[in-house]
């Protein structure tokens, strides 16, 4: 048995009926777990006070916009190369989830940036290199919804994503380039001492944890209800030609 | 509810937006699996009664 | 020099329209495509001009030998007859555009921008275009609307000569263009609701 | 190939927008900064270098959709699919059909331009280098821009949506040129990555062109 059993969408629907709500119960506790034992039971930072608390949305959701635009660009090669229709729907589904998560880094950043650097925003080249990627975000979404045939909006968003993939890298060079940044280094590395206490770090993965599990229960559900909206236009076109 | 000290507005801020945000996308994910759900099934009813009386 | 298609299969928008299509054209022979609108003769003829991909089935024809011409000409009203003739003459390589105007009897409308035209000269320009090309299979989606009797017999000429030259062409017409032609009638192969298994893109969802 | 292009230049040429439009509106967006930051001399010169390549990344923005549209509509691109010209070859020639009517005048007109704004004498020399290596790379990326929207309704607005963020690295790297070079400062490291990416867009980005253009054309 192998994994492209899956690539059939009725047996990918029945495969997510039976991991979403275990996967939803799962997000949810490890969301709570994380966000609560980091709100309530951490010390505050000696150098950044309250806002350390933040961490626990910003890290988690930046990583999840790039890795939910990771997983984009998976599924459109399998789409382009297997031609497995749930591999394009999947990404489509992923599109949004990713730009909330885009959105939740941006405001947790601006917000966290307030009383450390003085301002709401700055042109630090993260920061910018997460606007750029909402940018991109939004138009592959625009793009799906632009084209009414869904084989070639699949193949057209793929491409676009592919050839986006390789600009939002050498925009993050370029953005290096041009404004040598404020923010700190990544927040969160495998060797854990040089970087973030234990005190931090372990609520920290909790809550890592629970937003890739939200991030994989909200895709798989979008993707069911793109299947269906798919399964739905099918029956329709054809009823209307052989009617 | 821990002292937040005189970063309060700003933590409480960013807790509150990403809840915002989460609320929605999940509100809105749910809304619409529904809403396909029960259109799909209301299509898939009419298809089976037309085939019914063809044949 | 022919062109053959075995067992095709073609969809429009994810859904098969024909399937099973069996065809032959030789040299020298031209087959006319009938069909009720929305039979699908568009989607074959742009399926065998490699404008998209069959679902199903083989098509044995060089596509560096096909010349294809649709419902628009291709024709730049801001160019005149010539020019336009003169750019697809270069694009395939040579081919005499005075002769083509003559053939289609535009001669004295060469100098003309194609805006001026009306729409069946442009028509009738946009079929000189197929002699400029020198290619020989033309796959010819409705090439006689808009084209007055006259217009039509000088096109009826023209595949005649092409034909003559050792050319083929297949045509989607309802027209009788006046000369020998085999019919071939697509809406025998219309595909069926119970035609699953061909491997269209909606199937996986039905 | 000779004769597509030639093609396109005359279009551009009778129909009367190519050269002007762009050119107008480039002129447009510079008159409109000094309304926008006041007219101080001091200010207007620091950021002239970065207000013209906005201005002239904009004005090749605007007449992107011309590429690819028109062809559409008449079945031209049908056609050309159809013909021994290789679709790559085709859209790499329209490009650059679209950088000699758009964006090359751009290039001319924006020392002239520099002038308005205050631009500092070693200003001119480098912004003039950097639209010269950059602009290629708006075209290019521009087509493959066009190729993704055509045949849609609403086409032109997606187009910049679209292209917007894929321009980001040329204008940073275009910009910081002409910035460097204003400030007197030395512009080589910058204009060498513009290089790098215009070079590098001008060899692949017409592949990816004429994929999408083949799927669009499905």
């Amino acid at each position: 048995m192998s994994i492209w059993e899956y690539a059939n969408p009725v047996k990918f629907l029945r495969l997510s009926e039976r991991v979403l709500p275990a996967l939803w119960v799962i997000s949810f506790a490890c969301l709570a777990i994380g966000l609560i034992w980091g709100f309530f039971f951490t010390p505050d930072d000696f150098r950044q006070g309250s806002t350390v608390k933040i961490i626990y949305l910003h890290v988690p959701s930046a990583l999840m916009a790039i890795n939910a635009w990771f997983m984009m660009l998976v599924a459109s090669l399998i789409w382009l190369i297997r031609r497995h229709h749930v591999s394009a729907l999947a990404a489509k589904a992923a599109a949004p989830v990713g730009i909330a998560m885009t959105l939740i880094a941006l405001i947790t950043g601006a917000v966290w940036g307030q009383p450390m650097w003085g301002t709401w925003w700055v042109w630090d080249p993260r920061l910018t290199s997460f606007l750029i990627l909402f940018l991109f975000y939004i138009g592959y979404v625009a793009l799906w919804s632009a084209v009414d045939d869904p084989d070639s909006a699949a193949d057209l968003t793929s491409m676009l994503c592919i050839v986006g993939s390789v600009f939002a890298v050498l925009s993050r060079y370029a953005v290096n380039f041009w404004n040598q940044g404020l923010h700190q280094g990544a927040s969160l590395s495998l060797d854990k001492e040089t970087n973030v206490a234990n005190v931090f770090y372990h609520p920290l993965l909790f809550s890592i944890a629970g937003f890739v599990c939200l991030f994989l229960a909200l895709v798989l559900y979008r993707t069911g209800t793109e299947i269906r909206r798919r399964r739905m236009r099918a029956l329709m076109a054809r009823e209307v030609r052989h009617a | 509810m821990p002292d937040l000290g005189k970063y309060a507005a700003e933590v409480l801020s960013a807790y509150g937006a990403t809840c915002v945000v989460l609320c929605v996308l999940v509100a809105a994910t749910l809304w619409q699996g529904r809403k396909v759900r029960a259109e799909l099934a209301q299509v898939e009813k009419n298809q089976d009664g037309k085939g019914a009386q063809d044949g | 020099m022919m062109l053959r298609v075995k067992d095709l299969t073609v969809a429009r928008g994810g859904l098969p329209v024909l399937a099973g299509v069996s065809f032959s054209v030789d040299a020298g022979q031209a087959v006319m495509l009938r069909g009720p609108n929305g039979s699908g003769k568009t989607t074959l003829l742009r399926t065998i001009a490699r404008l998209q991909d069959p679902v199903a089935g083989q098509i044995e024809c060089d596509p560096d030998q096909v010349a294809y011409a649709a419902h628009s000409d291709g024709l730049k009203s801001m160019l005149s007859a010539r020019e336009n003739l003169r750019f697809w003459a270069d694009v395939y390589g040579g081919g005499d555009v005075e002769a083509a105007l003559e053939a289609f009897e535009l001669s004295r409308l060469a100098e003309r921008m194609a805006a001026h035209l009306s729409a069946g000269q442009r028509r009738r320009l946009g079929l000189a275009r197929l002699l400029v090309v020198k290619r020989p299979i033309w796959i010819l989606d409705e090439p006689t609307v808009s084209l007055d009797e006259a217009s039509v017999a000088l096109f009826a000429n023209g595949v005649k000569a092409h034909l003559a030259t050792g050319g083929l062409a297949l045509i989607a017409t309802h027209l009788d263009l006046g000369f020998a032609a085999e019919r071939f009638d697509v809406s025998a192969y219309r595909a069926t609701a119970e035609a699953v298994g061909l491997g269209a893109s909606d199937e996986a969802f039905l | 190939m000779r004769a597509l292009l030639l093609r396109d230049l005359i279009l551009a040429i009778r129909a009367g927008g190519g050269f002007g439009l762009g050119l107008a509106f480039f002129l447009i967006v510079v008159v409109l900064v000094p309304f926008s930051v006041g007219p101080a001399p001091e200010l207007l010169s620091r950021i002239a270098a970065g207000a013209l390549w906005l201005g002239a990344l904009l004005a090749c923005l605007l007449s992107l959709d011309r590429i690819l549209a028109l062809d559409w509509e008449d079945g031209t691109l049908d056609l050309l699919a159809t013909s021994p010209l290789p679709l790559e070859a085709a859209l790499a020639i329209k490009a650059l059909a679209h950088w000699l009517t758009t964006a090359l005048p751009l290039v001319v007109a924006a020392p002239l331009f520099g002038v308005l704004l205050n631009l500092p004498a070693p200003g001119f020399f480098w912004l003039t280098v950097s639209l010269l290596v950059g602009t290629p790379a708006l075209s290019i990326i521009g087509a493959f821009g066009a190729a993704l929207t055509v045949g849609l309704k609403r086409g032109g607005l997606l187009l910049s949506l679209l292209v917007v963020p894929l321009y980001v690295p040329t204008l940073i790297f275009g910009a910081e040129v002409a910035r460097r070079g204003a400030e007197g400062l030395d512009a080589t490291g910058p204009l060498a990555m513009l290089g790098g990416i215009t070079a590098g867009t001008i060899a692949l980005m017409p592949f990816a062109s004429a994929a999408v253009l083949r799927m669009a054309l499905k």
